[in-house]
């Protein structure tokens, strides 16, 4: 067994039309046995900026204190929230900084740029950057993940046909992945509002 | 709790602290993770006027492409590019912190940085780590000496060559280059045999694919070609689109406008004013 | 045949150099009813008359498949020779398993030959009691064997074994020169009058015989009823048209046949020279 | 209910089944080793290449041994691998085709057959973990029909127009891939082996520069004689690599 | 039986390393083969490295290792250099190299030659094989090259040869070794350094002598096909 | 000398994926074409898809030299049945062969991941979905091999079956028509080739229907 399959998860993040969604699972379990169902994994660091973090669920936690810090530190300091670009920067760097023991945590970053320009990405425990402009996936679920997004994905979506996209992949992915699933959280984030969304999902 | 955890920048190095955890981990029979490895075909040669480098655009995770579109010519210096092949993150850090490095060096000594600088940075930061940093490197430059083209395996040791491939499509890149290249090619003979190198790499090697990036330094000058080909289009898409059968069902929706931020923001100039 | 103190074992020899059981079991071949094969350059075709043990039975099957490229027509004990057509099948699957191409049919009648052999020369054996037609198409061509319960086997132009096979020969015999570049339709044709020619007056029907087919770029497959009556249908006609009038003709190629008929066959000089031999009722084991 | 995925066969070692080495007819691991052979379906036939060499280890141990031989009339066979279990191989093949030969009745074995044998050979050998350790590479012409084929140690077995074993599969067929084509002459086609067997020579540790070209064609087979190939070392960066950059190497 | 298996090894010089004594200094030769695994990295490398102007080191073991300690030693004497006022000697170079050697014996895999010419004690040959041993040898062989070399070096070394005599000696030995190893191979490269300074010289693969089972090289078989017999390919 | 060749695996794992879709009088099996060892392509023209009767075709990856011992081995049973019986193995009959021919291997297996579609004895379509052990289980539509998990979800999606355990017992063909049917392979082929490297080249799909058999083919990405 990997330790990314310890606790289980799955989390997507999609570019639409001036806008983005980031979407995870609610399982967090140890092993095959599920612990709860109403996990949290995507965290925001400000309005406009969010991280989703899978993989081992008390590394999770820890480095997401480490990154709230980290943000509020920079907000003291320079009195503005972190671009999307800059706060992938600094999750690289604090995950390539345990090269040798790293957090067996694999984010996902989804934000709105200055000009409300969509930013995602994705990288692996170590803190490989994966820049994309049309979605990126984490987790347990990850290889359904693709293969949903790399059939279901159209460009410049508008946020309502974002949000369906997203959630289809998520549920049908999870669906096959006997590590993630109850259900979904997608957050969906235009210029204009946060949309928060909890989604039924099979509950096996 | 002590004060290292809850940290300001790293002053430098790696932390080691979670290294005694994941080693109990692995002990107990938990596999342990693998990274994101650039497959890789990069390359580089000498021409009659300087180098030119070329790599694919492929990531993977074990055999999932994770990334089709990545950048694999790292910047170093104005005149130095360097192609990175091995653990993404490694090619990546490795090229940051010595292009860094030579940035500093620049404004100490108001001078071009020379390749031979970048390299002995290079190798030195590999030695250091035994390849446990794996990073293979094909560095290439112009400078006050003139064109140069080296090669950086991960334990640290160094080539010369006039023309020199790495990463796992290297044989297939090799093969190219072994049976075409000269010396003394023009410029566009050189990016073309370069694009062909890397396109065998594309075609021959699984752990490279997608598109072909090409950066050509010469003398004073560089120009960086971004996906300089596109072999590998998507081969079929679905005309009409697909349709969901079944809507999701949703169990709850929250809305939080941002407006009201704004707003707040505002409020507060107003209240210092 | 007469009973005598050396037929009791099929190892015993008779003082004039006979082996009595494995002539007694080509008499076996003899007793079945007939079967006729034929053949040219690409194409074999087999036929046989179905005979019901009782009015009230069925017929037993004479025609077996045994690859695309190979089928029998037996004559004699059907048992030995399903049992003999089952052991080909397998040999032809196996081969095919090896070397993913068809047996060569000669090595298949060798093989089934050697076979035969085994069970001439052992006390507790028994030796078959069934004549094999074997049509078949290798890279050499369409071929037509006929193996004996002795283990000999003979290649043939077209042959006729069984009882009344006689007639069939005889028609043959005065017909083989043209079937080397005849039609397949022609050899089907052929097939049936030699068919009819042993039913000695009775009328040739579908329902009392079964046609098969092997050639080039044709699977071997049984001809169903149908297609065979209505191939009856056709010629019968013809020939009630043209009987008469062919008859001289037919006549002076019997001659010519039977001066040319060692000679001209070829590849297959010595086994027409069998043939003939067996006609005239000596045992075809001298070979 | 969990299904069986055999997704960790990487590390097959862990079953006691497939862990037995005490058997010590078996090759373990090969002792004198041929490395590439390279083939090509060309115009007329088939052309097949591979050098003289035979490796003990590192060391460069025999310089002439023909790792191409005729099976029957129709077909080729390139070896790389354990010269022990080739020769054993062309054993069993001598037999098969003297057995073949004396049927004499016009019927012979031709490459596919024979490239079928060899797989079942090759396969059988794999599910006795006893595997001869070889690359095969068969090709002829019969009937007017071009094969090529290839077998490996394990019994993986294709057909393709332009195949190669060993180091030849990640260096030669890169370049017969971009350059191979249907109306080869049998003057390109040579010259296509030799760009491929240069490249071995230049980049395979394990390569001899002396080599030998064989072809057949409905007519029948030829060996050429051997040879050795020129190579090229003048590149100025070669005679001296550190120029004007002391200290790089 | 796949190649690529270790083509993430450690990339190493299975090589051929030689120094030689004459009567007025020394003769460094090498071949140029780098190879990881099976795969020839580099055809053409330099593995005969300048240390100060008048010592020269071969190297051989991981490429890595010996490039490391050749740096640091370079860097040592230059500093030693320009403190003494004078050329380093000899010696000095080789017992730099043996202190790293021997020092980081656990670390380090790399067995190198030292050679060159002082005008204290003239041309001098160092041998520094793994485990940090200083030998001081009047010719001294290395590599995985060298074990095919023993024999004929214990019968053609002589004392006092002429220079001509013992770069075309070095030269014969690195090619004999080529022919045999495999992981020695490409070009051979000789250093000579004697009082007058030092001379490099490049032996292309193609021009080296040939030994046994070994043919003249031709342009492509076709030309072999054109030449001879009009047979075109001897029928067996 | 180097020992390190001396690690000798019976296996290796040639890559591949395979798709099969039951219609209600069709079935569509398809395979891309590339057969690959390691990082290296062994051949890009490499059939997966292998019609064993009339009305079955079976589609495989894994380890080839397995793979192919067991089509012979099909199609040498499908040969005795065919002279047995006289006539051709109906679909599901050659199902319960393939779980068994698998399962006689189960200690040391077939390393094969197969489909298998048809027509099953009313017209039909079917499909069976294997392990490499024999496990299986009658479907209306399944991956198999590489790129497998990237395809599932999105059959899934588009042609979710009913569940098994309904009653009364539904049919698990799929609702599209023979042309959407094929479309959608096309589609999850192209997908999968865009992210999992054993997949690529090209594209074979055989389609099964009433007037008999078809075969389409598809360039897909080779890289």
């Amino acid at each position: 067994m990997s330790i990314f399959e310890y606790n289980g998860s799955a989390l997507i993040a999609m570019v639409g039309k001036n806008c983005f969604a980031i979407a995870s699972d609610r399982r967090l379990g140890v092993q095959l046995q599920t612990v709860a169902t109403d996990f949290q994994r995507i965290y925001k660091i400000h309005d406009k900026l969010l991280i989703g973090l899978s993989g081992l669920a008390t590394d999770a936690q820890t480095l997401y204190q480490r990154l709230v810090f980290r943000h509020k530190l920079y907000q003291l300091r320079e009195e503005r929230d972190m671009r999307p670009e800059t706060f992938a920067s600094l999750v690289s760097a604090i995950l390539y900084e345990k090269r040798f023991g790293p957090y067996f945590c694999q984010p996902v970053i989804a934000g709105l740029s200055d000009e409300d320009k969509p930013f995602i990405c994705t990288m692996d425990s170590i803190g490989a950057k994966e820049l994309a402009k049309d979605f990126v996936v984490a987790g347990t679920a990850s290889e359904s993940l693709y293969g949903a997004c790399e059939a279901m994905f159209k460009p410049d979506m508008e946020p309502e046909e974002l949000f369906e996209t997203v959630s289809q992949a998520l549920l049908s992915s999870v669906d096959r992945d006997c590590l993630s699933g109850w259900g979904g959280h997608v957050y969906v984030v235009t210029p204009t509002e946060v949309k928060e969304r909890i989604l039924k999902g099979r509950m096996d | 709790m002590s004060k290292s955890v809850v940290d300001v920048p790293p002053k430098d190095g790696f932390s080691f602290d979670l290294c005694r955890r994941n080693a109990m981990l692995s002990d107990k029979g938990v596999k342990p993770p693998s990274y994101r490895k650039t497959g890789t075909t990069i390359v580089g040669l000498i021409f009659q006027d300087g180098v030119i480098l070329g790599a694919d655009t492929r990531a993977t995770e074990g055999p999932i492409v994770c990334d089709k579109n990545c950048e694999k010519i790292h910047y170093m210096a104005p005149n130095i590019y360097c192609c990175g092949a091995g653990t993404a993150a490694d090619t990546e850090a490795v090229t940051d912190m010595v292009s860094s490095q030579l940035q500093l060096h620049r404004y100490h000594t108001g001078r071009e940085s020379r390749v031979v600088t970048a390299l002995t940075l290079l190798k030195k930061h590999l030695f250091n780590y035994q390849g446990y940093v794996s990073a293979a490197l094909v560095l290439g430059g112009v400078d006050i000496t003139g064109p140069h083209l080296h090669t950086i395996y991960p334990h640290g040791s160094t080539d010369t060559l006039p023309f020199a491939t790495m990463g796992s499509g290297s044989l297939a890149a090799m093969a190219i280059f072994e049976s075409k290249y000269r010396e003394g090619l023009t410029r566009n003979e050189g990016i073309q045999l370069v694009a062909e190198a890397i396109c065998s790499g594309i075609f021959n090697d699984l752990g490279s694919g997608s598109n072909v990036d090409i950066c050509v330094i010469t003398k004073g000058h560089k120009e960086y070609l971004r996906n300089h080909l596109l072999p590998n289009p998507r081969t079929y898409v679905n005309a009409k689109g697909y349709s969901f059968s079944k809507k999701t069902e949703v169990l709850l929706t929250k809305i939080t406008p941002l407006k009201e931020k704004v707003e707040v923001i505002e409020g507060g100039d107003a209240m210092e004013e | 045949m007469f009973r005598n103190q050396y037929d009791t074992e099929v190892t015993t020899w008779s003082p004039a150099g006979r082996l009595f059981q494995v002539e007694y079991a080509m008499e076996a071949v003899k007793q079945g009813s007939a079967a006729i094969g034929l053949r040219s350059k690409t194409h074999v075709v087999l036929a046989c008359v179905n005979k019901a043990n009782s009015e009230l039975s069925s017929h037993q099957k004479k025609i077996f498949k045994v690859d695309d490229h190979i089928g029998v027509a037996i004559a004699g004990l059907t048992a030995d020779g399903r049992v003999l057509s089952r052991y080909m099948r397998s040999e032809c699957i196996n081969y095919n398993y090896t070397y993913e191409s068809p047996l060569p049919v000669g090595r298949l009648v060798v093989q089934l030959a050697d076979k035969a052999q085994v069970c001439t020369q052992r006390s507790w054996k028994r030796p078959y009691g069934v004549g094999l037609l074997v049509a078949g198409l290798d890279e050499s061509g369409a071929h037509l064997y006929y193996n004996c319960p002795s283990g000999n086997y003979f290649e043939y132009q077209a042959f006729a074994i069984g009882s009344r096979s006689q007639a069939a020969k005889t028609y043959l015999e005065r017909r083989f020169e043209n079937f080397k570049d005849s039609s397949r339709d022609d050899l089907v044709k052929d097939a049936l009058i030699a068919t009819r020619e042993t039913l000695q007056g009775e009328k040739l029907r579908s329902s009392i015989c079964t046609i098969a087919v092997v050639g080039a770029g044709e699977p071997f497959h049984i001809l169903d009823q149908e297609t065979v009556q209505q191939l009856i249908d056709a010629f019968e006609i013809v020939v009630d048209d043209e009987g008469p009038a062919s008859e001289p003709g037919a006549a002076a190629d019997e001659g010519a046949a039977a001066e040319e008929g060692a000679g001209t066959d070829t590849g297959a000089g010595t086994d027409t020279g069998a043939g003939a031999d067996q006609g005239s009722g000596a045992a075809p084991m001298e070979i | 209910m969990e299904k069986m995925t055999l997704q960790d066969s990487n590390q097959p070692n862990n079953s006691p089944l497939l862990n037995s080495e005490a058997d010590s007819q078996r090759t373990l691991y090969p002792y004198v080793t041929g490395t590439s052979v390279i083939a090509l379906k060309y115009k007329d036939g088939i052309l097949m290449a591979a050098d003289m060499g035979g490796s003990y280890g590192s060391t460069l141990r025999y310089k002439c041994v023909e790792r191409i031989k005729p099976i029957g009339k129709h077909s080729l066979l390139g070896a790389s691998g354990e010269l022990s279990d080739f020769q054993e191989l062309l054993r069993y093949l001598d037999e098969l085709i003297l057995y073949d030969n004396m049927w004499d009745d016009g019927n012979s074995l031709g490459p596919k057959e024979v490239h079928n044998y060899l797989t079942r050979v090759m396969y059988n050998r794999r599910n006795k973990f006893n595997p001869l350790w070889n690359s095969l590479v068969l090709g002829g012409v019969k009937n007017g029909h071009k094969y090529l084929g290839m077998v490996s140690m394990i019994g993986v077995n294709f057909e393709d127009n332009h195949v190669a074993t060993g180091f030849g599969n990640h260096l030669a067929r890169p370049i017969l891939r971009d350059e191979w084509h249907e109306n080869l002459s049998f003057e390109d086609g040579v010259k296509l082996l030799e760009k491929c067997m240069r490249v071995l020579l230049y980049r395979d540790r394990s390569a001899v520069n002396k080599l030998q070209i064989a072809k057949i064609t409905e007519e029948g087979f030829t060996i050429s004689q051997p040879y050795s190939l020129k190579t090229f070392w003048g590149f100025s960066a070669f005679q001296n690599p550190t120029v004007g950059a002391e200290g790089s190497w | 039986m796949d190649p690529m298996a270790d083509l993430n090894a450690p990339h190493s010089m299975g090589t051929t390393i030689i120094g030689v004594t004459y009567n007025g200094g020394v003769v460094l030769g090498a071949d140029s083969r780098t190879s990881t695994g099976f795969y020839v990295a580099n055809r053409a490398s330099d593995k005969i490295t300048e240390l100060t102007d008048n010592v020269y080191v071969c190297r051989s073991g991981s490429a890595a290792d010996s490039q490391i300690v050749s740096d640091y030693v370079r860097y040592f004497l230059h500093q030693h250099t320009i403190q003494l006022g004078q050329p380093a000697t000899v010696k000095v170079a080789a017992n730099l190299i043996r202190l790293l050697s021997y020092n980081n014996k656990n670390m380090l895999q790399t067995g190198l030659i030292v050679g060159g010419w002082d005008k204290y004690e003239g041309g001098k040959i160092y041998g520094v094989p793994l485990g940090g041993t200083l030998i001081e040898q009047p010719f001294a062989i290395g590599g995985s090259g060298s074990s095919y070399l023993y024999g004929f070096f214990d019968q053609a070394w002589k004392e006092g040869m002429t220079r001509d005599e013992a770069e075309k000696l070095v030269v014969k030995a690195v090619s004999l070794a080529i022919a045999r190893d495999g992981a020695s191979g490409g070009v051979v490269r000789t250093v000579t350094i004697n009082s007058e300074g030092v001379t490099r010289n490049f032996y292309p693969g193609d021009q080296l002598p040939i030994w046994h089972e070994e043919l003249e090289p031709h342009n492509s078989l076709l030309d072999i096909l054109n030449s001879s017999s009009p047979e075109p390919m001897n029928i067996q | 000398m180097t020992k390190q060749q001396a690690n000798w695996s019976p296996y290796d794992n040639n890559g591949g994926s395979c798709v099969a879709i039951a219609g209600a009088d069709y079935c569509v099996i398809a395979a891309d074409t590339r057969m690959s060892t390691g990082y290296s392509i062994l051949t890009r023209e490499y059939s997966k898809i292998c019609k064993l009767a009339d009305k079955s075709v079976m589609a495989s990856s894994g380890f080839q030299a397995d793979v192919k011992a067991l089509q012979k081995l099909l199609a040498a049973r499908h040969l005795i049945y065919q002279h047995q019986h006289n006539k051709q193995m109906s679909c599901p009959a050659m199902a319960q062969l393939l779980s068994n021919t698998l399962y006689y291997k189960r200690f040391f297996p077939y390393y094969s991941f197969n489909v298998l579609g048809g027509l099953d004895n009313e017209g039909k379509g079917c499909v069976f979905t294997y392990d490499a052990v024999g496990s299986y289980e009658r479907v209306g539509y399944s991956s198999q091999g590489s790129g497998s998990t990237l395809i599932m979800p999105f059959l899934d999606n588009q042609l979710k079956s009913p569940s098994p355990l309904l009653l009364p017992a539904q049919d698990a063909v799929t609702p599209l028509s023979e042309a959407e049917a094929v479309d959608l392979v096309k589609t999850v082929f192209a997908s999968a080739t865009e992210r999992d490297i054993y997949t690529g080249d090209k594209l074979e799909i055989v389609i099964l229907n009433a007037d008999g058999i078809r075969r389409e083919y598809m360039e897909l990405r080779k890289d």
